[in-house]
């Protein structure tokens, strides 16, 4: 059993880590969080030229890795600097879909993709489905050749500035029904497609969609007819493991940080750091997050098993980097005390992103459900 | 009281509280000058200072049924932290000045004993007074930072812990002084919260004249002052009714967001962990008010407000975790703009959406100021347990 | 409000207090444990005439107590002193069974029970019933004037030295209906009732019941036909009130173990007590037992509200002692170290005794599903 | 090796561990027999002593497959704690005299490292030593008391920690003794645990003539094999086998018991307790495996093994406290003879009821024995965390 990287991932996540490092620092990052697109265009460019994005997609796709490991050396690496370039939606989520299931037409965005050029997003979740992934309402229905979508679309990432949106709806089937999902491929921009942008908590933005009979010829269907669930579940698959990695790289960040300040703070005239109860508290939260990075690794591990063992790794991931995650940033918070509340503080960040990660594609709950679910139809 | 509380506290106000809308200095004023018409605000002050003569009981239903009611909270600084303190240190001219000018809003009361750096230590004061005297008579010039100060941009007095002898050991040497927050040579900063609210403040002082009448008690016996404050009548300090307040609107978010088609509030998961702060906060309830009547029968009012304050901050931390989880992705979207009563933009997610997480972060600091729960939890270990 | 007790719960509590100090220390408490009955004769005698066993019914039933306060005040002084006797099962179980449901001549029983001369018990629980209170599998069919009893019961407390059992079956409807349950007075030695007994983990004796065509007359019936659930509600609701201010005693006793171990028991140079990591902890769990008292109380002060106000606060009681008192036995015994896993220290036994209440009347899960369940009545 | 568990491990003996019956003497004897038939016993050791040349991942694997199939433990005192010290500390002639022995069974070892009051605080060490010469050569006489003695009702011999200079400093002054425990002057006495099983024993020396010849190492270095001893190829500390052994028998059980009319397995709330442990079991698995492969290549032993301990130990607790909760009202009666293999009285409750609440008593000692989990998060804090 080899824990150690490639030496190519190696190399990827030492220029990236180095590349952020350098340009995506704190007050940088900020900027960027509160500008008004929540990315920035010019580091955009500068991920896709690093490969990047190119690393999160396989050789057949036009990439150069897209294996789970490349996926959560990445996103360690984005969680670290709480990077807020759109490579989860854009690159994994919507990227994915089209790898999984588009035609060889279809495909040939991914190149844009990859060079930073198409920025695309997956536009999945509504407004009440809480984390349900086969709860769509959304319905496209046939008309003559194409098809018209209507419904709406809740929280899509940096979906203002998506050029391409990948977008679930239902052809048939009962709401909540895995079969019946269709995917669709729809640029930015056409009639009835409505977006509405808003800034987020742990910065950048999303968007809101409205679809009013939204009008897409054939050739926009991604996969077969009713055919979307396992594309979803494949893309949204690999998203997990993205925020897991991601994640791991915020607590790591988080845990440096606090340990510093454990070191060098003084209160009643020695370092914080001395006090016996803090110093348990940091050694439970220590296990924690390396129980965190074994179950990225054991999801990143999975990603090409069979079905049910890579769901539940993915899940038992999710809800593990869930509890985890809130845990850390929480613990984080209170050791530093107040100074940890305070924005100028790159911890409170830290905090805030790895709290809300548990907000994205299914929480410690849900995941939870699923592993146990999943293990029943394993049994 | 209940009366009161429906008939004759504004819809508006409640309502800001109710969906987590930003309360502006006026919304406060209101609220104090309401109270005080009834005899009601400073409600742990004696009767001969104008106080209701209420039991701590009393004062602690009053508490919880105006949380519960989803009014304001009473800005303490004034009413609560400083009257007590001029009750019993301050000078009968003191009294007279200051106390009647506390409850008709005269004044807008802060606090000065944070300094940075120094944490729960609050006996770590750097801040100088230096005594001299002058044309226009007896004063001290205080130079030096505090920090944490709440609400302190809408203040104009700010009650101070100085240091009057620097060769004094460091409980020693502290002096407790009344400063005028327009005096020249003071300055307020906002410190912007992790959520992005400004609530807090650092407030700097550079040769600030402060006449000698405004000291309170002795010179060098501040501390005195300081613990008899973080003391005082803490009946209140596990915001029972806030939590309970908190927790009402928790139900009515799960019991209208759905999941698998029926209410989060059914789903086993987030029933069991909603049915177990339920439970905390019923057992808290009854945890409270034994202390509270231990206390009347000569209990120690430290260290069993030490006890609430950790398991009090906890449940409420809990209910607005919860709350948060409740909101799915919708947790993550944040307007701050949405924060305004006069909000009329769009809405998105559940209702209470707009605010949910940013309470749950705001909130963190529950357990971090007013004396961390970690402090808390050394005072227990060495009042209580006797470790 | 008012948390003092009346004058003379207080004087019952000081004497019961005083007498288990003084009679039923360590030492004979273990002999006892271990001896055949697993509780005894001659303390049993004293209890009555204490006036312990009468402390526990109503003026009506002729007693002198029987509110909640008196049953937690009694069972709080008895989980100090860890006592063996029978009080829960023919005081609290059988004896609000048959003070609640007995028609005139059943209760003139009561009379004995309280005087210590009979000794009752409930036969409720079966193999597989895990603690659901409606579901009986037992049954009793009219045969003649009489019943004919089929069956088995679990875990009867001190069931080979009962006079008297109280037993539910089934006399219609499906296996878990809580109507067409009934409850049965049998006399112990009545034929086709054959009684197992064994030790316990937590000292003193239960028993298996096996009923293979017990014969029972026409008055054996308690309360009416088919309606016995309410009565089982009832008398198990006095039971869990009182396991959980048996918990808070014990805990009480187990936390003042452990404080005066912290103060005296040095390492390193020094008291153990004065390790900030274990004060912290101990703290916790002083805040811990402190919300078990009040929810030993808010159970005691609802016992005659309206039906779902008084079961939510019992099981609020019971789910919160459950979660407690094992974290309390687990962390006294890890404060002690060593010494707390020895059969010789008292402490160990008040902490098996705290993690057994869990598995007595329902655990901490199963309150917590029924406090939900209840509340969505309520609803 | 699979294949070696299938088919050559008595079924006799699977069976035992796996319903939780007590093992014996002969038991255990028969499991090292077995295991040095392969030359798989002493898989710690250089293949020079008998060692197998395996791997630590190898080791790791091995020790979980065993775990896995239900075989007995292998008892560690001879073969994975003195065995190494002989090997780095022990003379050319200790080693060919004990180590064989250790591999045969000719002799049980046991430990004499912990002293009554002392608890995770090893080195202080009490029971003292004397260097003295008589007509039969030079020896020790030693005398003092050894507590926690695992097993040491079947051993004939005991490493111990003893002082043998008073005069210096806590953790020098300490010799690493090799005693007979058949020699004039000790005394056994068994300690019985909370759950009434008798495992442990407190050793009571009254000046037993040791000779020299058994003194390991150098006089007053003892505490070097000590320490050595400690963080020796902890590898399996985490008992992540015994987890997954332990975690299939509480499926099995959970799969088997039934509530509401379906089994406890689909509990909502049982079947969270039990994926949350099997979740963070899985983890651990590969926590565990990162750690070995860092060791392997130049991590920290020491501090590495503290982290798998303490996880591990918490895994382990929490899946035999979920065992026992499986038993519902089945968990309180309990009958010591019902944990003999040949008992042929009545069972009551779901099969393994016998044994589970017994042994979720008994495993409380996991974070306690071995250096407490306290200890070990202060291990922690020191070494990895640097505060």
């Amino acid at each position: 059993m080899n824990f150690e990287h490639t030496e190519e991932r190696r190399m990827l996540a030492d220029t990236l880590d180095r590349f952020v490092a350098q340009q995506y620092g704190f007050e940088v990052r900020n900027r960027i969080a509160a500008s008004s697109r929540g990315f920035s265009p010019d580091m955009w460019g500068q991920f896709a030229e690093l490969g990047v994005i190119g690393a999160l997609f396989g050789e057949d796709d036009g990439g150069f890795g897209g294996a789970g490991f490349d996926i959560a050396v990445v996103f360690e690496s984005l969680g670290r600097g709480l990077v807020l370039e759109p490579l989860l939606g854009s690159a994994v989520l919507a990227g994915s879909a089209i790898a999984h299931a588009g035609s060889n037409d279809q495909k040939a965005q991914l190149a844009g993709i990859i060079d930073g050029s198409v920025i695309a997003t997956l536009a999945h979740d509504e407004p009440d489905t809480h984390y349900e992934l086969a709860r769509v309402q959304t319905t496209a229905r046939r008309d003559g050749e194409g098809w018209v979508l209507d419904g709406a679309k809740a929280v899509v990432p940096h979906g203002e500035h998506a050029n391409l949106f990948v977008i679930s709806a239902r052809t048939v089937g009962a709401v909540d029904d895995e079969r019946g999902i269709s995917l669709f491929l729809v640029p930015a921009g056409v009639a009835g497609l409505s977006v509405l942008g808003m800034p987020t908590m742990d910065g950048g933005r999303v968007a809101e969609l409205r679809l009013d009979g939204v009008r897409l010829d054939a050739h926009a269907l991604l996969g077969e007819e009713g055919g979307g669930y396992a594309t979803l579940e494949h893309a949204v698959g690999r998203g997990v493991l993205a925020l897991c990695a991601e994640a791991v790289g915020a607590m790591e960040a988080a845990k440096a940080a606090t340990l510093d300040y454990l070191r060098t703070r003084k209160q009643f005239g020695v370092p914080i750091g001395s006090f016996q109860a803090l110093q348990h508290r940091m050694a439970d939260l220590l296990l924690e997050i390396e129980q965190a990075r074994s179950a990225v690794i054991n999801a990143a591990a999975a990603l090409d098993a069979p079905r049910i063992a890579r769901e539940r790794a993915l899940s038992a991931a999710k809800t593990s980097i869930g509890r985890i995650g809130t845990l850390v940033a929480e613990e984080c918070i209170q050791l530093h005390g107040g100074i940890g509340m305070t924005w100028e503080l790159p911890l409170a960040h830290y905090a805030k992103r790895l709290v809300m990660i548990d907000h994205q594609l299914g929480d410690e709950d849900h995941h939870l459900e699923r592993y146990i679910t999943l293990g029943r139809v394993a049994a | 009281m209940r009366a009161f509380l429906e008939n004759d506290v504004p819809a508006r106000l409640k309502d800001k509280v109710a969906n987590g809308k930003r309360l502006d200095k006026a919304d406060t004023e209101q609220w104090h000058a309401l109270l005080n018409g009834r005899g009601w605000l400073a409600n742990h002050w004696p009767t001969e200072f104008g106080g209701p003569g209420w039991t701590a009981v009393e004062k602690f239903i009053f508490e919880n049924e105006c949380a519960v009611a989803n009014t304001p909270r009473i800005v303490p600084f004034g009413v609560n932290m400083l009257g007590p303190v001029l009750i019993k240190y301050g000078s009968t001219a003191q009294q007279q000045y200051w106390l009647p000018r506390i409850l008709d809003g005269s004044d807008w009361w802060c606090q000065g004993y944070s300094e940075p750096g120094a944490g729960s230590d609050l006996a770590a004061v750097r801040t100088t007074a230096v005594r001299g005297v002058d044309a226009d008579g007896e004063h001290y010039i205080v130079n030096g930072q505090k920090t944490w100060t709440t609400l302190g941009q809408h203040a104009n007095m700010i009650f101070c812990l100085v240091r009057t002898d620097r060769e004094a050991k460091k409980q020693e040497g502290i002096s407790f002084l009344l400063i005028d927050m327009t005096s020249p040579g003071i300055e307020i900063r906002p410190i912007i919260t992790l959520e992005g609210e400004h609530e807090v403040n650092e407030v700097f002082f550079t040769d600030v004249r402060v006449p000698s009448a405004n000291l309170v008690g002795e010179e060098n016996r501040g501390w005195n002052c300081a613990k008899y404050l973080l003391t005082y009548e803490r009946t209140n300090i596990a915001g029972v009714g806030l939590s309970v307040a908190a927790l009402e609107r928790l139900k009515r978010v799960a019991a209208n967001t759905r999941r698998h088609g029926r209410p989060l509030a059914d789903d086993p998961a987030f029933a069991a962990r909603m049915a177990r702060v339920e439970i905390d906060l019923e057992n808290m309830k009854t945890t409270n008010l034994r202390m509270i009547a231990a206390v009347a029968g000569g209990g120690v009012p430290g260290a069993e407000s030490s006890m609430l304050k950790i398991r009090g901050t906890e449940i409420r931390q809990e209910i607005l975790s919860l709350t948060r989880r409740a909101m799915g992705v919708y947790a993550r979207p944040f307007k701050q703009a949405a924060l305004e009563a006069d909000y009329d933009g769009p809405q998105v997610g559940p209702a209470f959406a707009h605010a949910a997480s940013a309470q749950y972060f705001n909130n963190r600091k529950l357990s971090i100021f007013g004396g961390s729960n970690e402090i808390q939890k050394n005072i227990i270990a060495k009042m209580i347990l006797g470790l």
